[in-house]
């Protein structure tokens, strides 16, 4: 009895043990920042895609306001999540540190995230967002490795 | 009169457990990012769900018990514990996803921030399990649900070029900017978001508390050949709109609002008020879904009365289990956690869970002595193995995928 | 003594040589009214392995489970090798190890059921 | 007439109701008489705690820990049984001739949580109106 009891104790502790490795492996993977210049390149470029998606989505939603075919309300939580969501993967990227090959590729990227600050407080300007994407794309495109 | 009841109950399982904040995401997201590459799962998964919601009502029917409840006498206590503690943990997660969906319909409704609608949508959510009668509550949700059929209009307002259509429906295959592990990610998504056990298990409850008999069989049988199909519908309309109107200038949908967009495009002011409406209404009946059957897996498990025609305190541990979950998902809602990726962990996590929870229904309604002559025929047990084989395949793939694909987020 | 200790526990026969698992056992009940207790009839023994595990518990044994197909053809050899042991024949009834006669390895198909 | 019945699976995990079809638990476990000739079945044992031991782990143990915990003195009178004699039908309940009300230390958290939470909420009673 007192055995099997002991024997228990031992399994849990390791499931246990290494289901803990399991999930911090895991989270480590997913939250890890990319290595090498190849890795920078190709997190700058999954980021830049991300920033059009956001500016197509605000300029949507302008557009859709515009025809009076959405209600302001909504339009609102529209652009805001854009904006916010933006924001937060212009953050998280510039929080890499960049390879030195990569220096400019990240001015570019700020420049262009500071734009996109400018045009999502003033969204009226649908237009100019609208292009502001194709340039994101266009960065997108050079950014890959 | 009953039989307007009875549909009611198919219509609420389909729209309440079909379309819930689970599709209403996968399914944009998957329309956004494959069109309608991926909507032969849907086929899949409305042919399982189909199949195995027919078995846990004829089970319903024929004991007089719902599916589940027959489960531990075959899977033994222990393995029982393991499918009731994970359905648990699933659930629950669901619970807040629904929950923080009627708040951020609420939100679309006002642009009130949702997490100040969440304690509100949760007081709601009180009172109608507190004061609402069970056939009440389907009626309501199930009238309300319908106007997700919305989505269905927007897609021919759109008018898109069929042929195009046809030939994205038909290829099975990722995008050329995807990768295969992305695509078979969001096969498995759209599977736990589509086939949710727990949309079974409360139809069979649902036709206990009905007090269903023999003579209900067919009745029974029409709410699935109706409920479920529409739900599929609903679920490629969704992913027809964000192929139509997000794939092409390459949006990734990340919010509800997403959602809802492609409808305002296509049907202007009204149409998105009409979205809106059907979007709370079927995260709200699938809060209450979620909220009730987890309660009663708990309850059934354990052997504790249980069910809306109980008097509360007949049923304490079940009322005080419901009321648990509750409180628990609106203070997870509260943390500010990203509703949205909750939900494409919790639809995974359930994918992952779902043999354990077919194959004692499909062991049950093939039990002679018990179901006699409404046992399993053969057409059940194919479809059923088949779903059984299917669901071991993808509860393996889940988790890998879930985390090489980082959520499907590359 | 607790059903759960009899249940899967070892089943010997005289000279100690193992014989299977108990996996289930036969209990006479009355239709109409009840007695005060229910005789076992009997011991169903089973080899170990999952496949017989699977079998006992899914209710193959009794034939009461008549699908799915697949099923069936995966599990029904497992119960070629499981034997219905009357309670006379048993010698001791644990707790620990169940001893059972030699000869006590009925293999009579209709035996409590058993197929 | 008497007729054989296997007990995993007509006895063993199923549900158990009163004579009002009332759910009162499951047979979590069934108590073996030995001694003097056949071994029988002499009655169902309902609750955590021979749940908690049949689990067995940790969990088990926690388990069976609580629900004598729940029930003080439990320890001298072991986990709720009900006699076979009680029992009216098999399958796929198990039906007792019994009331659940009649049942002393069955379901005490039930009834605790009744008394002391469910009925001190506002409109408790009128769920099934």
């Amino acid at each position: 009895m007192v055995l099997t009891v002991k024997r228990h104790t031992a399994r849990t502790a390791t499931l246990t043990f290494a289901a803990i490795l399991a999930i911090a492996g895991a989270l480590a993977y997913v939250t890890a920042p990319p290595k090498g210049l190849d890795g920078y390149r190709e997190r700058a470029a999954a980021t830049a895609e991300t920033l059009a998606s956001q500016v197509e989505t605000a300029s949507l939603w302008v557009q859709v306001q515009a025809d009076g075919k959405a209600t302001t309300a909504a339009t609102l939580v529209g652009l805001e999540e854009a904006a916010e969501d933006g924001r937060a993967a212009a953050t998280t990227f510039e929080g890499y540190e960049p390879p030195t090959e990569a220096v400019t590729l990240r001015g570019r990227f700020a420049s262009l995230a500071a734009e996109q600050e400018r045009w999502l407080d003033l969204p009226a300007l649908s237009a100019p967002l609208s292009g502001l994407a194709e340039e994101w794309t266009r960065f997108e495109e050079r950014a890959e490795p | 009169m009953k039989q307007a009841f009875a549909f009611t109950l198919g219509t609420l399982s389909a729209i309440g457990g079909f379309i819930d904040i689970g599709d209403l995401v996968a399914d944009a997201q998957v329309g956004a990012r494959f069109g309608l590459r991926l909507a032969w799962v849907t086929l899949f998964s409305v042919a399982g769900i189909m199949c195995f919601s027919e078995m846990a009502g004829r089970i319903a029917i024929k004991t007089q018990r719902p599916a589940l409840a027959l489960a531990r006498s075959r899977l033994g206590p222990r393995f029982g514990l393991f499918g009731l503690i994970g359905s648990l943990l699933v659930t629950g997660l669901l619970v807040m996803a629904e929950l923080a969906g009627v708040a951020l319909a609420l939100q679309l409704a006002t642009s009130i921030n949702y997490l100040l609608w969440v304690p509100v949508a949760a007081l709601f959510v009180l009172i109608v399990v507190w004061r609402l009668p069970f056939e009440t509550m389907e009626r309501l949700y199930g009238v309300l649900g319908l106007t997700m059929l919305v989505f269905v209009v927007a897609v021919f307002q759109l008018d898109p070029n069929w042929p195009n259509m046809a030939q994205s429906a038909t290829t099975i295959a990722p995008t050329a900017s995807e990768s295969w592990a992305t695509y078979l990610f969001f096969v498995v998504a759209l599977i736990g978001a589509q086939m949710t056990p727990y949309e079974m298990f409360f139809f069979s409850s649902g036709a206990v508390d009905h007090r269903w008999r023999p003579r209900d069989l067919w009745e029974m049988r029409v709410n699935v050949i109706v409920g479920f199909p529409l739900g599929g519908l609903l679920a490629v309309a969704i992913q027809a709109t964000a192929f139509l109107v997000l794939f092409e200038p390459g949006i990734a949908v990340e919010h509800l609002s997403q959602t809802a967009l492609p409808v305002a495009v296509a049907l202007g002011k009204a149409g998105l008020i009409v979205a809106i409406v059907g979007i709370f209404a079927a995260t709200f009946g699938a809060t209450l879904e979620t909220l009730f059957s987890t309660s009663y897996d708990v309850a059934q498990y354990f052997g504790w009365s249980y069910g809306k025609l109980q008097p509360p305190a007949r049923a304490s541990r079940f009322v005080t289990t419901m009321l648990a979950m509750l409180f628990g998902a609106t203070a997870l809602a509260l943390t500010t956690i990203n509703p949205i990726t909750v939900t494409i962990v919790a639809v995974v996590c359930s994918a992952s869970l779902l043999p354990f929870l077919f194959l004692p229904v499909l062991l049950v309604a093939n039990d002679r002595e018990l179901m006699g002559e409404m046992a399993n025929g053969k057409l059940s047990n194919a479809v059923g193995t088949a779903t059984l084989v299917l669901s071991c395949v993808v509860s393996t793939l889940a988790f890998p995928l879930l985390i090489l694909t980082k959520g499907g987020t590359v | 003594m607790r059903a759960s200790e009899l249940i899967g526990s070892q089943v010997v026969d005289e000279r100690d040589r193992p014989v299977g698992l108990v996996r289930d056992m036969r209990v006479e009940v009355e239709g109409a009214d009840m007695p005060s207790a229910f005789p076992i009839i009997g011991l169903v023994v089973g080899p170990p392995g999952l496949r017989s595990a699977a079998a006992h518990a899914w209710g193959y044994a009794e034939g009461r489970a008549a699908g799915p197909a697949v099923f069936r053809r995966l599990l029904e050899p497992a119960l070629q090798h499981s034997l219905f042991v009357p309670a006379d024949h048993v010698l001791d009834w644990g707790p620990g190890a169940v001893r059972i006669r030699e000869n006590g390895r009925d293999r009579s198909s209709d035996a409590g059921g058993l197929r | 007439m008497s007729r054989l019945v296997s007990a995993r699976i007509a006895l063993l995990d199923n549900q158990i109701v009163d004579c009002h079809r009332l759910p009162i638990g499951r047979a979590d476990d069934l108590e073996i008489e030995l001694g003097g000739g056949v071994p029988r079945i002499t009655a169902l044992l309902i609750g955590s705690q021979p749940l908690g031991d049949r689990i067995g782990g940790h969990l088990g143990r926690a388990m069976a820990a609580v629900s004598a915990r729940l029930r003080r003195g439990a320890e001298d009178d072991g986990p709720p049984a009900i006699p076979v004699s009680s029992i009216r039908d098999l399958e796929p309940l198990i039906e007792l001739d019994l009331e659940l009300d009649d049942l002393p230390n069955v379901a005490a958290l039930e009834q605790w949580l009744a008394a002391h939470f469910v009925e001190r909420l506002p409109g408790s009673g009128d769920a099934s109106e």
